[in-house]
């Protein structure tokens, strides 16, 4: 055991800082902060800065060269993270796709998949969105009804058409290309007969209508599809076993690679400042939060201990496995007990947004922090995951 | 010993709940939340001729003379429903605060104002210098405001406000910017102390009913959508975790509800005890409200996410009320300090 | 709405409050206190003080007069045990036959059987202890496997033959009567085909195992019933309709009669007064359970509340229904609260076991606690209860 | 950066539990706390083969010289198995206590004491002016005692010892009555003080390391437990309401693993903000064990709750550990202040 970085990581962390102290957009240089990403110009500013890191290569530190990356470490891609949440550089527009689309398309992509869509994701060329969830089929993924039905011959060379609706689709008013599961055998049974689709959102039949969220912006979508015609090659995987190909996506989604430790540690040392500020303001008031300050800050730290706990076991070779529904349950409850602080030691002026009618960065982050047990698989269900299958617990 | 309501209190509840689910449905809420006032003229002139805004006003002036006992499970309607309306800042507090005035000069202010009051014709408000801001501020008729531990009545003309919005949209706070001056000087601070502390006791209590309101609705949301939501082939409320967490919300709702209605019968019955009831029925109040936001949520899932879903306005609400005229923390130190005090006895 | 007491209600309580000064066993008076419950020789000592309660016509003050009490209402019984709870009189032996069984026996049972089995109940002349759990149903009481078969003729004057095993019952290693549900009709499904039966503990056939609890008393005991036979007088209610007047007795457990309010009120005060004592101390320390102590505190207040609530209620004729659940989640989560906030107060002294290896006050109502969300059916049982039965959500 | 055990350590605690299954049964566990020591010198001379007491002594006086990274994972072997023999207070604490005292005065002490410590023939214990009672203090054959910031070694002959029974039968806390002499000082305050800053970052560590161990025998117990159980005609483990009870105990437990290994890492390396670990260490785990000890009750239910069920001994063990050398509130505190210190920067 060695807690200390090497000398080479000390390095990458501070090219990774000096890059993006010159970088990262902010209002004292004139250059930010960023629209949001719910507006389309919002949207295009951070394709822009994307691009920008791409061309520094720290767009994906962790992929091959050959994509764009660096071929960098698991450990370098956190000290990555560690970074650029220090830096408070802009959400990702690209996150869908690089964490949650990529891993599947190392995984079960052709040669031809990973050239042809791995870089243009990388560089926010091409923005992705997630067609999971469905109006029926929420916490229950293996209740998707979309279907795909063939047209044209068996093997290579023939198309799929897609009719269906999915929802919950995070950038989806914006973006360029979807990835979901469809059903292209009606007759098997609930989690077979699905398989994962490539979907451009400007083909024809693809239509986006925009949700708001609790915050009035829209976040996400629900995306409908009529008679939208697919060629094979945007199939990721072996038909009908779209299931499993998925359950890859998810696991990334639910494991290491979505929540970087890096945004509660950096939420935490802002709760921290937020404490010593009202601390000095009113001591007694503040004091009644000391102890939720304290359980919320060592959270956010024991999450970053155990993400460099499980990428050490990762590295020797082992997957992360079920574990990573414990990480979802702690990290989801950690963000909101921060948030749930902060608004605590905010008081009366908690409720207030600012002057433009948004809420401010506390509210804000609590707003998104209560959908941390939500999505991504409830936290009811990821409860079951880790009775059944970490402790053993006969199923229901 | 009797702790239940009287037939009358529960009939004038029933009554407004009659009129809310007709003239204040979600969509009214939201109507009003988008508005450019916050709420509704034309249902504060109905609920005038309810007789809701002349509750507290003494008779001689028009209105009915009652109590909080009276206005409590209205409030907690109100919460509800959703009303929009400044019910507690007129009736609940202006109201009582300016009947609680010392000495004949208020008479005549009383005299004024409150006849226009029971008719709908007069919406006042409340406010503290160490408030951030004021709730509905910019629909106020009359401000009735602290300075310097005097209290002040300051016409909106005399004011500049400054709207800092909440999360809850229809209760429209503002920073109020005024001069006091002799003319709007109602009470010293000497006179006034004891009057404030008695706001601060209402002000508890009333936001504390709203907030019983507020979970209620919250619950049988959740509730109803768990009875009809499908999930693996069978009603989501059919899982025990769903159970669970609906189950625990609602032990906290329902231990909160005497709680509140003590307070309010201390108010009435000038308990020596009656700060403590008072921060008591805040603190419950605003945990049952806040559990039962949490757990709604998580009942509906991303459905409950959705600016389009009604969840979001008692949400909303459970957040902003729960922090107005102190949070739960801040509460139960206060009951901490009574409670010690009573026990170590008199002296 | 009047919360004060009528002057007549406050006479009571100056009544009962004189009598119980004046007897309570006690140091001061060289009477107490008394032995332990869990040795012959206490189990006697309570007997008598039971006995001079009944002599005082204070042990049942609910009851009608001619059973030994006053004919007095909900509320001056509520009244009665603030007293009680506030003299510290002794644990009740009396009490799994007065606050579970009577109102069974009052509502099923048989003039004969009222004026046989309630006297010697409330005088303690005759204890009782509760057959009901089984080592294969305890939560799910519709389990139960021990039986009974009849002897002799249907209709009057015969027997019953009972065998099986009974476990947790409190008192059961010296009470002298045990009652309890026995399946009758061994064909019917679970919950029907159970008598109700009242059995003397000296029957032959009857042997008890007393069973140490966690503080190493023998609180509890198994009761093993071999070919034990019993007259149709000891049978309550109708024959193989004893799991609709078990239900009755469950419903008083749970519900108003044994949990009285003033025992959580008392440990609140005591509570207080400890977070007074201790943060003069080491206020510091102190000051980091108060909101701990506050919540506490005001959850035992909102439990007596809620108590006169349902009482008025019930006196006008409305019964308490699955409402009771709700009571039973929060006076159960409340006794541990109170106790595992002393123990914080205490810090390192908590561990500690008094010099005669006993565990004190605070400790000792700790373990009390804990046995709290379990018996009388758990809490998940009773959030379901909550859940279906008066949210009306639907049966798993 | 690597977070991680070496082979060495991980086959170290194999070995140990190894021993434990078969000589520290809960037969066994139960028979020392019945006994007048509360643990057994056999054992303990069988510990000693296994080279476990003389871990922390250095090579030179017969021992491995190891460090505390060596010693965590034997800690919470410990606590699994509810070893009752004063491994930590002996090996975690006293030697290295021994060992960081200055000067070549102790250096005599030392090398009378650790060899017989490394062979199983010294038990030590220590103990501060401030606790109630010194743990292990009845079977000790040195106490290293604090008195007024000084730092004492007693015999036992020099000692009056009242018995302060613990709840978790294998502790033996005794309050220790003695006088400090010149004869036996072994440091001045100046020179104890960062000696016993240290014991308190070891003490927190070490019972913390205990307490996962403590913590991982409950949810093994009440899983195994609600696999087998079946009540409404199937295994208690299939109800959602067992299933997250657990899940969440589990994730109280996982998350608390790193927080205790890092701490032990930051105690062998120096690390500038090792007191702020290892109180993240000692509250992290007592949590994760308070947890896991309610909610192995609940699993169980009355069964428990009983004398002859071996469930009592793990709970009581996480009640009395969980409140040794500070609760976790206390730590919590100490945490926020030093994070809050490490914030404003040094200066």
């Amino acid at each position: 055991m060695d807690l200390r970085f090497t000398p080479e990581q000390d390095a990458f962390r501070a090219e990774v800082r000096a890059w993006l102290e010159a970088n990262v957009p902010s209002e004292a240089k004139g250059t930010g902060p960023l629209p949001s990403l719910d507006t389309a110009e919002g949207f295009a500013a951070h394709r822009v800065w994307e691009q920008a890191m791409f061309d520094a290569r720290l767009s994906v530190v962790s992929w091959p060269e050959e994509f764009g990356g660096r071929g960098a470490g698991l450990l370098e891609w956190l000290i990555f993270e560690e970074e650029y949440y220090r830096a408070q550089a802009p959400t990702r527009v690209g996150q869908n796709g690089i964490f949650l689309l990529a891993p599947t398309i190392f995984e079960f992509g052709t040669p031809e998949q990973q050239a042809r869509y791995l870089p243009a994701m990388a560089s926010a060329r091409e923005v992705w969105c997630q067609g999971w969830s469905e109006p029926d089929a929420g916490s229950d993924l293996a209740g998707i009804r979309s279907r795909a039905t063939r047209k044209g011959p068996e093997g290579e060379g023939g198309s799929w058409v897609l009719s269906g609706q999915k929802t919950w689709a995070s950038r989806g008013a914006f973006a360029d290309w979807c990835f979901g599961l469809f059903r292209t055998d009606p007759t098997a049974e609930r989690h077979r007969g699905m398989t994962y689709f490539l979907i451009p959102m400007d083909a024809p039949g693809v239509t986006v209508r925009p949700i708001a969220q609790l915050d009035g912006e829209t976040g996400f979508a629900e995306i409908f599809f009529e008679d939208v015609e697919v060629p094979d090659d945007q199939v990721l995987g072996e038909v009908g076993k779209g299931w499993s190909v998925a359950m890859a996506t998810t696991n990334s989604e639910r494991g290491l690679s979505l929540r970087s430790p890096a945004r509660f540690t950096e939420a935490a040392g802002r709760l921290l400042a937020l404490y010593a500020e009202q601390a000095l303001l009113d001591p007694v008031a503040a004091g009644r939060s000391a102890d939720a300050v304290a359980r919320a800050a060592m959270d956010a730290e024991a999450y970053q201990l155990n993400t460099y706990w499980t990428v050490t076991r990762v590295l020797g070779g082992t997957p992360v496995g079920p574990e990573a529904s414990m990480n979802k349950l702690h990290w989801s409850e950690t963000d909101l007990a921060i948030h749930r602080c902060a608004l605590d030691l905010l008081g009366p002026e908690a409720e207030l947004l600012d002057a433009d009618g948004r809420p401010g960065p506390w509210l804000d982050g609590f707003l998104f922090a209560l959908a941390g047990p939500i999505y991504a698989g409830t936290n009811e269900i990821q409860r079951n995951v880790v009775a059944e299958r970490v402790l053993g617990l006969p199923r229901s | 010993m009797r702790f239940a309501f009287e037939d009358r209190q529960v009939e004038f509840r029933d009554q407004l709940r009659s009129f809310t689910e007709k003239e204040c449905t979600a969509a009214e809420v939201r109507a009003a939340w988008d508005s450019e006032l916050g709420w509704s003229p034309d249902r504060w002139a109905a609920m005038a001729e309810l007789g809701l805004l002349g509750l507290t006003v003494p008779e001689d002036l028009g209105g009915f003379g009652f109590g909080f006992l009276d206005l409590v499970l209205l409030l907690e309607e109100a919460g509800r429903s959703g009303l929009p309306e400044p019910l507690l800042e007129t009736v609940g507090l202006a109201v009582p605060l300016l009947l609680d005035l010392p000495g004949p000069e208020a008479d005549g202010l009383r005299a004024e104002v409150l006849p226009r009051v029971a008719i709908g014709e007069s919406v006042l408000t409340v406010g503290l210098s160490s408030m951030v801001a004021v709730p509905a501020a910019a629909g106020a008729d009359l401000l009735l405001l602290e300075d310097a531990g005097e209290l002040h009545a300051v016409a909106p003309a005399e004011t500049r406000l400054i709207p800092r919005p909440s999360i809850d949209g229809a209760r429209r706070p503002a920073r109020v910017d005024w001069d006091p001056t002799p003319d709007t000087l109602l009470a010293s601070a000497a006179e006034s102390a004891p009057v404030l502390a008695r706001l601060a006791d209402r002000a508890a209590v009333g936001t504390g009913a709203l907030l019983l309101g507020v979970a209620d609705r919250l619950i049988a949301s959740a509730a109803a959508y768990a009875t009809d939501r499908h999930q693996f082939g069978v009603p989501i409320g059919s899982f025990q975790a769903v159970k669970h967490q609906l189950a625990d919300a609602l032990v906290r709702l329902e231990f909160a509800r005497p709680v509140v209605y003590r307070a309010a019968w201390s108010l009435d019955s000038a308990e020596p005890a009656v700060s403590r009831h008072a921060s008591m029925a805040k603190a419950y109040a605003a945990e049952a409200a806040l559990g039962a936001a949490r757990t709604a949520l998580q009942v509906h899932g991303a459905i409950g996410y959705t600016w389009e879903h009604d969840l979001q306005l008692w949400m909303k609400k459970a957040w902003a009320l729960s922090t107005a005229w102190g949070d739960a923390a801040d509460h139960r130190a206060r009951v901490l300090e009574a409670l010690l005090a009573e026990a170590a006895g008199p002296g």
